[in-house]
């Protein structure tokens, strides 16, 4: 294994400024877009959750977990349904969405500490995510069914929610929020303690790690994480659908993951920024997605297996995650 | 740092131009010899057949080109892919509003896309022709620039259902239906309509997409021996449910079937006249799909389009095209949005010679499309029905 | 009612057991599971309707020159591309199975463009009415076919010295290499015979569906849950387990509800893997920790 | 002294970027049994493996019978007539005792094989016996019988034996030693890695000290007969 340099005192506080930095440039964004460009940024930021969500689950723990796109639904499902039938303010569903994508994670958790691991994790994943759209289309009275679940109009400061740039600022804070939690989260001993499990988990189990409440916790935030992401679909879209959570969307997710770098949560940021808005610059080829997706993902696969987070990181220490290993 | 959100927030929202709909909004996407029209389709994933729909819609663009277009005007077409998901339809309606600044709108195939599209279109008030999708909540409750220039899924079911029950003595339907939207779109009001009429289906059965067996679903209709089944399924399935039917011997149960199969295919599918013959397909148009009255139009899609493969969506969207056409004319060469949408509302019974019921669009009813005919084998021919028995 | 539904749960769960089976070949010689295993039942599909269709073969034929194809293209994807991620984690090899699979979906969908295409029916015969029961023409060919094949491939492994090497490289990587087999070149055979097994699931298919890129996204669940009923890595299970995939689902259809049908596959695999999770035959499929 | 058989010239391997074997050279004799001695980690095992072509060294040279065989995937190299009885033993847990036997030979086939076969057979009177039996179903010891049978069935020219004593009773011990000293009898080099000092020493007729995966001691086991301790000591001291 190549050592890598840790980052000194000085670019641990050049970082820290950087990762402020960043979301303060952005907050000046929407001066620079149209309507359009700002709802792909938001559908950015979206992706951002998503796709850190599961870089935890599949990159950080090393599960084989395929239940994302499952939780994706719950959240949007939870937000969409307590806005629209129970009358909650949409902001007050995000964290709500996301207890109910938490809730979704522990049931995911539950399998693996069954000892369901590897492929029948991802196979049993995949099935639970499939169950949770077939729910959707037909629990009709609580869904909506194939209809969908419109989401209420609301306004927030005598702003119309489906304003864009009022999303926006939203979107932004509720992601820097996340993100930054679960740098600290995937920073701290805990975050030391999921690593561990990932190499090795009899080991792990050894030291008096509680490896099944590493487990449960990483599966749990993933799920609270994603869930929560699933509100702000829910009012990015303004209408919930079923087929808005099948196969397809898993898959772009998993391409994120894998061209940002598994179990980096500069990655994750990367491969959404990055997958997100490449198809609307291919919008000109209509039908080459799935030929462009496959081809990006088996290229990285076999050149850059460690994704765009490990070219970083050879850049400048100040990219380097304590937490994220490149594998052996 | 939430404040100071609020307040950027606020600024951004007041820098943005709001949309008053000015002179400049008015003849937006407009030159003195173009009108470019936003084509929204799924023209990739895996509901990309139906994009045939826009197709056919172009090539009548590309003919009124030919002919010198609209009052010395191009119709430009600007194409933007929908894949048939929500998420992707918002970005590309977005797209053709706020940096194509497209005139108008026209086209659309998937339901579940259109009625998400629906609030941002309806805010950003430009005229959007639906050309395709058929749910009755794109168009209902009424928007001041949505005009819908098919039959929607009410006409549509109601259409089916009364043909259900125009066959003397049916007192027994079943419906077999995918669980989906589109399905559900024709096989509601169908429902509805029964019920008005005090008939209750017999039997409710589901078939995905995707099943190549229908035997569980047959075998419970054996059982069941209804005098009529609604069939709302894709293509593939109504293939396959027809064939398993006939395998059971209950090919002589007529079925009745939707705008998204026709007589011709789903018997070149089969490959066999008798598992077809009881079969009846809602069929929006004056006379078969090879019959004479619809030639001319397929052979104007194949001037533009050669490679193009004929269907019965191929049609659907020339009809409201016509009728666009026919307001441009009428508002003239000062042509803005607001003309053309009061233009629109003018439409009164307009026969495009291709739809089998006539286009009307008035201020307070913009579902301009009211039924359907229907298509079944006469004597081993196709022909279209107005009821059972009843030529068109 | 039973026998009729029987006769079909048999015949849709003969494909199942084809494309379990095929899972199998592959995850047992290279532990991977192939992702991608529903885009090359549908490639071919698609190339045997290309070559019935567009290049005027007759079905026999055209169907052992796809089969043939399947296991080139298989074989060249085991040494192309998942041997250089081998090394590395289970989720690389899984996404480069889906990678692969969404290529051939991609290449489909440019050459198909928006038609959904009706194969020829190949097997027309008119049914057998034995009193209430109705035999048909596919369910006869497809249930024949599969039989014969399943009676050769488990002769061939159980009664030639090839299959008994087969089983070696299948129970002991290592010691077939003690043994002096070429092991990777076993895997590639692996790979190709999975792929064209896979081939022949959407090939037999195809006449009685039509044939869409999507195809074959739903063989690909329908193969799990057969695998994980029968029992992962079980050869005898994946067949198994197939077939009482494609009863089920036909009981459950018609004697519950036919909304069922679409999620039995589903259902099937949370009740096992929860209940019992080495399935019928297999061996465990849980990690001790 | 006649010509080596097998002659390894400073060979490197390594796992990843963790060197194990550094500049090992030796020699094994035609028709001897050699032993290779050292602590865990030394690069005993790897030896046996770079020679069989388990792992693919580095940088230096096995010459075996004159062929350069470093860097040949296994199969070539067990064509030349090199088999492995692993650690491990890696049989065939699921096929018949005679079936793993059987696969032992399939690299020749032809009619030798049952031949070969009744002379397994004769030798261990045991499988014969339990030829119908499935080999997870055997003990350990008889396990290890099929082993080593199997390896004999390629009729090879060099065996190597990863520690043939492991997990096995003492008894059993005293069988290997009286199968190596028959396999010698038969003209097959041996190579062995080998814990078990006592085994080690009445079996092989020289032996080899690694030490950080290069040679630091090595002789004749007659002339060391009765100081074992001498050795101990610079194994693992």
């Amino acid at each position: 294994m190549s050592q890598t340099k840790m980052p000194s005192a000085r670019q641990r506080r050049l970082r820290s400024w950087l990762f402020w930095a960043v979301p303060a440039v952005l907050l000046l964004l929407p001066l620079a877009t149209n309507p359009y460009t700002q709802f792909i940024a938001n559908g950015i930021l979206i992706s951002v959750l998503v796709t850190l969500g599961f870089t935890l689950v599949i990159g950080n723990l090393g599960q084989l977990a395929f239940a994302n796109t499952a939780f994706f639904g719950i959240g949007a499902y939870a937000s969409a349904i307590l806005a629209a039938k129970l009358g909650v303010p949409w902001l007050l569903t995000i964290p709500l969405a996301g207890a109910f994508g938490a809730l979704g994670g522990f049931l995911a958790s539950s399998a693996a500490l069954r000892g369901i691991r590897s492929y029948y994790l991802a196979i049993i994943t995949l099935a639970f995510g499939e169950l949770m759209r077939w729910a959707y289309l037909h629990a009709k009275p609580v869904t909506g069914g194939t209809d969908g679940m419109p989401m209420p109009r609301e306004t927030l400061l005598g702003t119309s929610l489906s304003d864009d740039t009022l999303k926006f600022y939203i979107f932004l804070a509720v992601t820097v929020l996340l993100v930054k939690a679960t740098l600290n989260l995937m920073r701290s001993r805990f975050g030391r303690a999921v690593m561990a499990v990932r190499e090795n988990e009899v080991a792990t189990a050894s030291l008096a790690i509680p490896t099944a409440r590493v487990i449960l916790v990483t599966f749990m935030w993933s799920g609270f994480v994603v869930g929560c992401a699933g509100a702000l679909f829910a009012r990015h879209v303004g209408h919930v659908f079923p087929e808005s959570f099948g196969m397809l969307h898993l898959i772009a997710s998993f391409a994120m993951v894998l061209v940002g770098g598994l179990g980096s949560v500069l990655g994750a940021v990367l491969g959404a920024v990055l997958l997100t808005a490449l198809p609307e610059y291919l919008r000109a080829f209509p039908g080459m997605e799935e030929l462009f997706f496959g081809l990006i993902v088996a290229g990285v696969l076999v050149a850059m297996p460690m994704g765009l987070a490990s070219l970083l990181r050879r850049v400048s220490p100040i990219f380097v995650e304590r937490f994220y290993r490149e594998a052996p | 740092m939430k404040t100071f959100a609020s307040l950027l927030a606020a600024f951004a929202v007041s820098a943005s131009p709001l949309l008053a709909q000015d002179d400049a909004w008015e003849t937006q996407g407009l030159t003195d010899d173009a009108i470019t029209i936003g084509v929204m389709g799924p023209f990739s994933g895996n509901a990309s057949s139906y994009s045939k729909a826009l197709i056919g819609m172009m090539a009548y663009y590309d003919k009124v080109n030919a002919e010198g277009g609209v009052h010395g005007r191009q119709l430009v077409a600007v194409q933007e892919d929908t894949a048939c998901d929500s998420a992707k339809g918002l970005a590309a309606a977005k797209k053709l509003i706020s940096q194509d600044e497209v005139f108008m709108l026209q086209g659309n195939s998937c339901s579940g896309v259109a009625v998400a599209l629906r609030p941002t279109i309806e805010e950003a008030g430009l005229p959007w022709i639906v050309a395709h999708a058929v749910s009755d909540s794109i168009s209902d409750p009424l928007a001041a620039n949505i005009f819908h220039g098919v039959p929607t899924g009410r006409a549509n079911g109601r259409a089916m259902a009364q043909f259900v029950l125009s066959k003397p003595d049916t007192t027994n339907v079943a419906i077999i239906e995918h669980s989906n939207d589109w399905a559900h779109s024709y096989s509601n009001p169908a429902r509805d309509y029964l019920e008005e009429q005090g008939v209750t289906p017999s039997l409710e059965l589901t078939m995905e997409r995707g099943q190549t067996d229908a035997t569980a679903q047959v075998l419970k209709l054996r059982q069941e021996q209804p005098d009529f089944i609604i069939a709302a399924l894709y293509e593939a399935e109504t293939a396959i449910f027809l064939r398993d039917l006939k395998k059971y011997g209950m090919g002589d149960i007529p079925v009745m079937g939707t705008a998204g199969t026709d007589l011709e295919n789903t018997l070149k599918r089969t490959g066999d006249f008798d598992t077809v013959k009881n079969y009846y397909v809602i069929h929006s148009y004056v006379d078969n799909l090879d019959g004479p009255l619809m030639q001319p139009w397929g052979d104007m899609i194949h001037e533009y389009y050669p490679e193009e493969e004929l269907s019965t969506f191929s049609f659907v969207s020339i009809g409201s095209a016509e009728a666009l056409v026919a307001a441009l004319e009428a508002v003239g060469p000062e042509l803005t949005r607001s003309k053309l949408m009061a233009a629109l509302e003018e439409v009164r019974d307009f026969d495009t010679g291709i739809l089998s019921d006539p286009i009307t669009w008035t201020p307070e009813d913009h579902q301009g499309v009211k039924g359907s005919a229907v298509a079944g084998f006469v004597d081993g021919e196709p022909t279209v029905l107005k009821a059972w028995g009843q030529p068109y | 009612m039973l026998m009729q539904l029987t006769l079909g749960g048999l015949s849709q769960g003969m494909i199942y057991a084809l494309i379990a089976l095929s899972l199998t070949v592959v995850y047992r010689s290279t532990t991977v599971v192939n992702f991608g295993h529903g885009d090359f039942v549908m490639a071919g599909a698609f190339l045997s309707y290309v070559l019935v269709v567009l290049a005027g073969v007759a079905f026999l034929p055209a169907a052992v020159l796809a089969m043939i194809a399947m296991f080139v293209l298989g074989v060249l994807f085991n040494r192309g591309l998942i041997r250089p991620v081998r090394g590395g984690p289970h989720i690389g090899l899984a996404l480069m199975c889906i990678a692969a699979g969404y290529v051939l979906r991609g290449i489909a969908r440019m050459v198909w463009g928006r038609e959904v295409l009706p194969m020829p029916a190949v097997f027309d015969m008119q049914p057998i009415f034995l009193g209430n029961l109705v035999i048909t023409g596919d369910a006869v060919f497809i249930i024949g076919t599969v039989l014969v094949l399943l009676l050769i491939l488990f002769g061939l492994l159980a009664m030639t010295d090839l299959g008994k090497m087969i089983q070696a490289v299948y129970q002991s990587p290592r010691g077939a290499r003690l043994i002096g087999l070429n092991v990777d070149r076993f895997n590639d055979f692996s790979w190709g015979i999975g792929a064209a097994l896979g081939a022949l699931g959407g090939i037999l298919v195809a006449p009685v569906s039509l044939l869409h890129p999507d195809l074959g996204a739903s063989f690909l669940i329908k193969g799990f849950a057969a695998m994980t009923l029968g029992g992962f890595g079980s050869l005898g299970g994946a067949v198994l387990g197939g077939v009482l995939l494609g009863l089920a689902e036909q009981y459950a259809g018609a004697y519950l509800d036919s909304a069922l049908i679409e999620i039995t596959a589903y259902v099937v695999i949370v009740a096992v893997l929860f209940i019992r999770p080495q399935g019928l035959f297999g061996r465990k499929a849980v990690v001790k920790v | 002294m006649p010509e080596p058989l097998l002659k390894i010239r400073d060979l490197h391997v390594g796992y990843g970027k963790k060197p194990i074997l550094r500049g090992a050279t030796y020699d094994v004799l035609p028709g001897e049994c050699l032993t290779l001695l050292g602590a865990n980690g030394s690069g005993k095992s790897t030896s046996l493996n770079a020679v069989c072509g388990f792992v693919t060294p580095t940088s230096g040279s096995v010459l075996f019978d004159g062929t350069e065989t470093a860097g040949l995937p296994p199969h070539k190299i067990f064509g030349h007539g090199i088999a492995q009885v692993s650690q491990a033993r890696d049989l065939f847990p699921d096929l018949t005792v005679e079936d793993n036997l059987r696969l032992g030979a399939m690299r020749r086939g032809g009619k030798a094989l049952s031949q070969t076969l009744a002379h397994v057979y004769d030798r261990f009177p045991r499988l014969a016996e339990r030829r119908r039996q499935a080999t997870r179903t055997l003990s350990g010891g008889e396990q290890q019988m099929v082993a080593i049978g199997r390896a004999m069935m390629s009729g090879p020219r060099l065996l190597l034996l990863d520690e043939p004593s492991g997990g096995l009773s003492p008894q059993f011990c005293e069988e290997i030693a009286l199968i190596i000293d028959a396999l010698k009898a038969e003209g097959v080099t041996l190579l062995m890695v080998e814990q078990n000092l006592n085994l080690a020493f009445r079996a092989a007729d020289r032996f080899i000290v690694l030490r950080d995966g290069a040679v630091v001691d090595g002789g004749d086991v007659r002339a060391m007969a009765g100081d074992h301790d001498a050795i101990v000591r610079n194994i693992y001291l």
